[in-house]
């Protein structure tokens, strides 16, 4: 019991130093990041983005004269992720960057411990006290994807290889759906989840199996096993589209484009944001195209395919969702998109 | 199987020596592994043993991670001593985790005090359940349960993710909707993960130990085990035997799912078990088959692990290194006749 | 190269029968840890001769033999031929030198055709892809020529015990082998068998092969002999002449003292009748025969025998009354209770005791203490549990008092069952079953693998049992122990068991065996 | 594609396509296996040795520009790491089942160390370009069997060389007799003067060198790129393919194939859109596995002697010194019985 009371007192204290800096953060002293994503900072995609978030969060804070040195812990189940967040709260690192879905436990948990430390859980229901989560809304720019598939599309087919029927990586599979009936609205769309995120193997036959059902193209929804999608659309003679960060260069003659979550830039202003004690106290950062956070990255050599009034089309459409005047639902059910009715798109 | 029961032994300290040096070869080796990566090896280990036992909170994350593979090994164990091989246990620790967590949240109306044990129970028979199928194909049909056992954890895996993703998922966090208070697990030490599961698991060990020594049902168990001519011959009901033995082995990997869920998430994650199965016979093996010397060996497995996850941190060494370091010790053990069968 | 011409030589032995060779091993030592298998053994072959080396269980012929081999290594010594040492590292080498072996336990893969085995390792069909056709003829012949008869298309795991012995040495021939080692090779064969057997080596013998006959069984190392060693506790007593040594004198040089008296059966009308098979049957299994309809009965105080060679259906008869095979018709009775197909743990429950034949499969558990040993059977009883914990005191008093009863040589009630001597692990089980005042004793080969005092101490126990009216069902493959202890015998072939008149001779029992007798003899 | 064309041949050539092509590594791995447990070792290591394949299969090719340079690498890679596990198991007598799960940790640990630490990051990573599918001239014109048999990548054909070149070495050759012997009753082996243990390792290497070629296959031929995790468990699959198939070459590839087809016709359910959760279509092969090994294969049973290690023999120091060193190794007797 007593115990207790000390604890709740040293929190009060604590926090109240927190805020205390935080207003003071223009000219704040320097400070500890540290980095847990959910694999290794150099694959290619995911963790690597946040890695690099972090990283050009540094040189931000740099210009305002905060230099912050970063760690970071790769490979982690959700239990060690948990042991890895609080080893850095103990060691006083001021923010500490959980950067894997599966890791929201491990940062509430520690968050409650460690009230002095700022926790930034990727993807995760709610935000609390020291805890913030951010969330890249790829179903605007995984629509946007669908949609230029959709006018690519010489089959009239067009498909989404996805890793788990988790509710953020649906968005993005049924995001596509949407999109490319947006496109065309007589096109049919398949998608398919492996339930791996790097059994690159199987991502190459599950597109294979699209592909041999009349599909041309298509969209990317998992991690490293993407290059499964590639090696398949390459064989076929078929294109592809990739996520979360440009890919193109793997497989320059089949990344029609890729559909960019900026999860760098998320990142950044996050861990800048933290850093500089600017986050607002309880907000949930789901933050999508209108917010900037989702681009399309075109690969320069299949640039010059795309019609110029398709790249137009594509233009007004991201217009038109930044401006809000397009919203995209997110459907965390596969097939939901299939259902649901174009005109509610609009809103007025 | 050349596996061996732990037997009195004449010159007893020679093992303890042996493993001594096992140790140092060992770091000796992955040495050699870390200086071409420009690593001084002897600061790593520093760094491993300050991650393991450098402060109150690094003692008890190795007990926390301890746990659950105190559990799997034991569960190994009980399994091998009535002569069959349960590479399921990691499945089985899923079916227990998925059991809590479907208790856990949707309560059934359990008054408090009664949740924590139901729940406990409900991942026990669901463990039980999930390793007594490859005990009846086995014992009935003739099918390895050592193929069976790791499809089972293929299958075990798919259902948790379905789940997860699926009718329990929680809106967007890949992880179940979460317990509810009553169910969780109460903290040993305020401020750290250890709950009470890891006294659950010390208990199993002593009672395992306890019924394979001194009861008849572990004297009929070992004797399946070593002889099971002379089981039949003295009239013991081999099959029986042998499948309430695999469906309890079951059970105790379920309890490692439950003590996950209840004590440490709190709701079922993506990824629950980061291959505490396959740990789990690795030290069922080092501890000789030895209930007891299992909660000393998975406590030792388990320091390495955290404290290496420390020292990746502080130098930024990869994860996978640990891994190659425990599997050169671990060889090492095996290529001395240490856990050989004494004739 | 010396030893090169050395094998010239005996290679020339084939065509000019007055070429010798000699084959020996010189002060050859072996130990298996504490145990001292061979002290400086030296014995020796000479071409066209057939060499008996006798002795008990564990005297240590076999390990010489192995050594011969290659398939043990010695600690010290070394063999040659004609004084020139050759090293025998393998069986590799063996074979290489002209060396075959012929196992107590025959080596042959059961899931292989016999073909399959005969060239299994012959390097002479080591081609890349095996013409089975030319092989198989090339072996019909050899196999001709020997008179030995033997379906080759068979799966080993098929054939019966005599066949599997004549593949072995069929196996040698094939090889080439100039030296021939038999351990043990009439242990599984009728006596008609062993006058075949006999021949067959004489012949080989006049073929200038050296033979090495490995036997603990003085009438066939007398009758098959040129000359006889006999070993005793891993050394050589001595070598002679057949002719010019006389079977008590083997026997003081086997034993080291005088044969003791053998075991005196009082005179008793037997009880009321314990055990009765009434037409009973038993599915065949691997290769063992069906058993049809069975008639036998047993009588408290009356011990019956059953003769027979090994795999007859003797072991299965046995295992069907203690509850541990499916009887598929006719009915077991016990004292008048029908018990057929009852679960094993109910019969024996019911008063059957039961020496199983393989003690190292059945009887015991080798890991374990001798204590875990003794309540293999009765750990039930509430004399050694209480509410399902073993009651330690009881246990450990139980097995003190079977030791000294039975004085069983062991470092302690703790040791592990491995460290003791087969004789004294019989005497364990012997004692356990006894212990548990049985009405029916089965008893199946309960001296195989014994010392000659070990054998006469188990007889005595067992006619002590029969004076305090146990039934005993006695079944063994050595004819003298069931002529010396059965008040009836019968003769098991086949899967049929076939009742014999009163004080059948050794010639009557054997015809039986090989089915000479017909079983209209009428059931015992 | 709707739930109509699953009668329709478009639909199941291009699906028995895609099973030969999910089978290729899965009947390399367990052809290994099988001639390995044949001779009485389990090796539940070849996972890792997929592994090791795909990763040591990519950077050669990778750095070499040839793939088949790549295979040969990976081949020699997976035969090395099973050269370890074959002292161990064999001339050590440590339990093959720990054995290979101990092997799993290490290989699987030090692929993914050596692709960490040679690329700083992925992006250097160039594709190979796959090797490309070769259309056997008039066998691929077949109707049905054509294109999904011999339209493939040339590593496909090398299957069909494969198994009976297996099924040779196993049931015919001499080789192969005693292997199948030494997994029955090694002690027979021993005692017909056949070396055993060398014997095993042989069987033991051919397994290992076959899973390397397995991972590289992966890595290199289907996808041409190493991915941390690619090989996803189709080591242990292999080990039940080669129980499922009952250990013979012909059955084991068929099983395989089986398997493929199976796995790759939950993909195109999904694809039709079938309103079964993903989940239990992916859990479609694992159960078909079940089955298969409880109630077809689950009899015939592991070879008797597999994880019972042969004991070795030992010359003691005494008996060297006493057996002279000009010692003349004995030479064989010529043949000869008239």
């Amino acid at each position: 019991m007593e115990i207790k009371n000390l604890k709740r007192l040293q929190t009060a204290l604590v926090v109240g130093t927190v805020s205390v800096l935080g207003t003071t953060a223009g000219w704040a002293k320097d400070a500890k990041v540290a980095y847990i994503p959910c694999g290794q900072v150099n694959d290619g995609s995911w963790s690597e983005a946040g890695y690099d978030g972090v990283k050009a969060a540094k040189d931000a804070l740099a210009k305002s004269g905060t230099n912050i040195t970063i760690d970071y812990t790769e490979n982690l189940s959700p239990s060690q992720a948990e042991v890895a967040a609080r080893d850095y709260a103990t060691k006083g690192y001021q923010t500490v960057v959980l950067h894997c879905g599966t890791f929201a436990n491990a940062a509430y948990n520690a968050g409650k411990d460690f009230p002095n430390t700022n926790f930034l859980i990727v993807v995760a229901p709610k935000s609390v006290k020291n805890v913030w989560t951010y969330i890249p809304a790829m179903q605007d720019i995984s629509f946007v994807a669908g949609y230029l598939a959709a006018k690519m599309s010489k089959s009239g087919a067009v498909g989404v290889v996805a890793s788990f029927n988790f509710s953020n990586i649906t968005w993005q599979a049924e995001g596509f759906r949407l999109g490319a009936r947006y496109g065309n609205p007589k096109i049919k769309t398949y998608s398919n989840y492996i339930n791996s995120f790097d059994d690159a193997g199987k991502a190459k036959e599950a597109a294979q199996a699209e592909i041999d059902s009349g599909a041309d193209i298509i969209y990317s929804a998992t991690d490293q096993a993407s290059r499964g999608i590639y090696a398949a659309a390459e064989a076929n003679g078929d294109l592809a589209i990739a996520c979360y960060s440009d890919q193109s260069n793997l497989s320059p003659k089949t990344v029609l484009a890729s559909a960019l979550a900026n999860i760098p830039l998320l990142v950044e202003n996050m861990v800048s944001d933290s850093v500089a004690g600017k986050l607002v106290a309880d907000k949930v950062y789901s933050v999508g195209m209108a917010g900037g956070i989702g681009e399309l990255a075109l690969n320069p050599e299949l640039a010059k395919t795309i019609p110029p009034e398709v790249a137009k089309e594509v233009q007004s459409l991201m217009a038109s969702i930044k401006s809000g005047q397009i919203k995209i639902p997110a459907f965390s059910e596969p097939g939901q998109s299939e259902q649901y009715d174009l005109n509610g798109l609009k809103s007025k | 199987m050349s596996m061996s029961v732990d037997t009195p032994d004449a010159d007893r300290w020679r093992p303890y020596l042996l493993g001594a040096g096992l140790v140092l070869a060992s770091m000796t080796l992955t040495g050699l592994v870390l200086l071409p990566i420009g690593i001084n090896p002897i600061s790593a280990y520093v760094q491993i043993l300050k991650g393991a036992f450098g402060s109150l909170n690094a003692v008890t994350e190795d007990l926390v991670y301890a746990t659950p593979i105190i559990l799997t090994s034991l569960s190994v164990i009980l399994a091998f001593r009535c002569g069959l091989w349960n590479l399921g246990s990691d499945g089985q620790l899923y079916l227990g985790a998925i059991a809590t967590v479907g208790l856990g949240f949707n309560r059934f109306g359990l008054p408090a005090p009664a949740l924590l044990p139901a729940m406990a129970i409900a991942a026990f028979a669901a463990g039980a359940v999930w390793a007594a199928l490859p005990a009846v194909l086995r014992l009935r049909f003739g099918a390895s349960e050592v193929i069976v056992t790791i499809m089972m954890n293929f299958l075990a895996v798919t259902i948790a993710t379905y789940l997860v993703g699926g009718p329990w998922a929680s809106g967007i966090t890949p992880a179940t909707a979460p317990i509810v208070p009553d169910g969780f697990l109460p903290v040993l030490i305020p401020g750290t993960r250890l709950n009470a599961n890891f006294l659950v698991a010390i208990a199993a060990a002593a009672i395992l130990s306890f019924v394979l020594r001194r009861t008849v049902f572990g004297y009929r168990l070992r004797t399946i085990g070593q002889n099971i001519g002379a089981a039949r011959y003295a009239g013991m009901p081999v099959n029986r035997i042998r499948f309430l033995s695999f469906a309890c082995a079951g059970g105790l990997a379920g309890l490692a799912g439950f003590g996950e869920v209840a004590g440490i998430y709190h709701n079922l994650p993506n990824g629950l078990s980061p291959g505490f199965g396959y740990t789990g016979i690795v030290v069922a093996l080092l501890a000789r088959l030895n209930p007891l010397w299992a909660v000393i060996v998975a406590f030792a497995l388990a320091a390495l692990n955290v404290g290496s996850g420390g020292m990746q941190r502080a130098m930024g060494i990869p994860v996978s290194l640990v891994s190659i370091m425990e599997a050169v010790l671990i060889l090492l053990v095996l290529s001395t006749r240490l856990l050989e069968r004494r004739a | 190269m010396n030893s090169r011409s050395t094998l010239r030589r005996i290679v020339r032995a084939e065509k000019a029968p007055a070429a010798t060779w000699r084959f020996e091993a010189v002060k050859v030592s072996k130990s298996y840890g504490a145990v001292v298998a061979n002290a400086g053994v030296s014995v020796d072959l000479n071409a066209g001769e057939i060499h008996a080396v006798l002795g008990e269980n564990g005297a240590g012929k076999s390990t010489i033999m192995k050594i011969l081999y290659g398939m043990e290594l010695p600690d010290a010594g070394h063999i040659a031929i004609d004084g020139q040492a050759l090293r025998i590292s393998s069986p590799a080498d063996a074979i290489a030198a002209g060396i075959a072996m012929v196992h107590q336990h025959f080596m042959l893969v059961p899931s292989l055709t016999v073909l399959e085995n005969l060239i299994l390792g012959n390097r002479r069909f080591g081609g890349v892809l095996t013409d089975k056709r030319a092989v198989q003829a090339e072996i019909a012949a050899l196999a001709q020529r020997y008179r030995i008869e033997v379906d080759l298309q068979r799966p080993a795991g098929k054939l019966s015990v005599g066949e599997q012995q004549r593949v072995e040495i069929l196996k040698s021939l094939v090889r080439g082998a100039r030296i021939l080692i038999l351990d043990e090779p009439t242990a599984v064969l009728t006596p008609q068998e062993v006058k075949a057997l006999g021949l067959t080596l004489r012949e080989l013998a006049q073929e200038r092969h050296g033979i090495f006959i490995v036997t603990h069984k003085l009438p066939e190392a007398l009758g098959l002999s040129d000359r006889v060693s006999v070993m005793r506790r891993g050394s050589l007593i001595g070598t002679w002449p057949t002719d010019q040594i006389t079977s008590s004198e083997l026997v003081m040089h086997m034993v080291g003292r005088s044969l003791p008296a053998s075991v005196s059966r009082p005179e008793l009308s037997p009880g009321s009748t314990v055990l009765e098979l009434k037409s009973t049957c038993i599915p065949g299994h691997a290769g063992r025969p069906e058993l049809r309809d069975i008639n036998l009965q047993i009588a408290a105080g009356e011990i019956v025998g059953i003769a027979g060679v090994e795999g007859n259906g003797q072991q299965e008869l046995a295992e069907a009354i203690a509850g541990l095979r499916h009887v598929s018709a006719g009915e077991v009775l016990l004292s008048g209770n029908v018990i057929t197909n009852a679960p094993a743990a109910g019969i024996l429950a019911a008063g059957v005791a039961h020496v199983p034949e393989d003690r190292h499969r059945d009887g015991v558990v080798l890991d374990f203490s001798l204590t875990d040993n003794a309540i293999l059977v009765d750990h039930e009883i509430p004399a050694f549990q209480k509410r399902g914990i073993i009651d330690r005191g009881a246990v450990v008093r139980f097995t003190d008092r079977l030791i000294d009863a039975y004085q069983i040589k062991c470092t302690g009630r703790d040791a592990p069952m491995r460290s003791l001597s087969g004789g004294n692990q019989q005497k364990l089980v012997l004692g356990r079953e006894l212990a548990r005042r049985p009405k029916l004793l089965i008893a199946v080969q309960p001296t195989r693998g014994l010392d000659v005092g070990a054998i006469d101490y188990v007889h005595r126990q067992l006619i002590e049992q029969r004076s305090a009216g146990v039934a005993i069902l006695l079944i063994s493959t050595e004819l003298d122990e069931v002529l010396a202890l059965s008040d009836r015998i019968v003769v098991m072939r086949e899967g049929r068991v076939i009742a014999l008149p009163n004080k059948p001779s050794i010639e009557t029992i054997g015809a039986a065996m090989l089915g000479s007798i017909d079983r209209t003899a009428g059931a015992a | 594609m709707t739930l109509s064309s699953l009668i329709e041949l478009s639909f199941w050539i291009p699906l028995l396509a895609a099973g030969v092509r999910v089978a290729t590594p899965l009947v390399f791995a367990s052809l290994g296996e099988a001639v390995s447990e044949r001779a009485g070792i389990l090796n539940v290591g070849i996972e890792g040795m997929m592994a090791l394949g795909a990763i040591v299969g990519f950077l050669v090719a990778y750095w070499s520009g040839h793939s088949w340079v790549g295979l040969l690498a990976a081949a020699m890679a997976g035969l090395v790491a099973s050269l370890i596990f074959g002292f161990l198991t064999i001339f050590r007598g440590a339990d093959q089942i720990v054995t290979g799960i101990v092997m799993n940790i290490l290989l699987l640990g030090l692929s993914s160390l050596a692709y960490a630490s040679i690329f700083s990051s992925a992006h250097v990573v160039a594709q190979l370009t796959a090797i490309p599918v070769f259309r056997v001239p008039w066998l691929s014109d077949l109707p049905v069997i054509g294109r999904p048999f011999f339209a493939q990548s040339p590593i496909v054909y090398a299957v069909y060389l494969l198994i009976p070149v297996f099924w040779l070495l196993l049931e015919h050759s001499h080789w192969g007799l005693s292997v199948r012997a030494a997994g029955e009753n090694p002690e027979a082996v021993d005692s017909a003067g056949i070396n055993i243990w060398y014997l095993r390792l042989q069987a033991v290497s051919i397994g290992g060198a076959m899973a390397g070629l397995a991972g590289a296959i992966l890595a290199v031929v289907q996808i041409g790129a190493y991915v941390d995790g690619m090989i996803a468990g189709r080591g242990f699959i292999a080990l039940a393919i080669v129980v499922f198939g009952g250990w013979r070459p012909w059955r084991v590839a068929a099983a395989a194939l089986l398997f493929g087809v199976v796995d790759a016709f939950q993909l195109r359910l999904q694809v039709s859109g079938v309103p079964i959760p993903s989940p239990f279509l992916i859990g479609m092969p694992y159960i078909l596995t079940i089955v298969v090994v409880a109630f077809v294969a689950g009899r015939a049973g592991y070879p008797a002697a597999i994880n019972k290690p042969y004991p070795l023999r030992h010359f003691s120091r005494s008996a060297r010194k006493l057996i002279p060193a000009d010692t003349a190794v004995v030479h064989p007797l010529p043949q000869e019985h008239s």
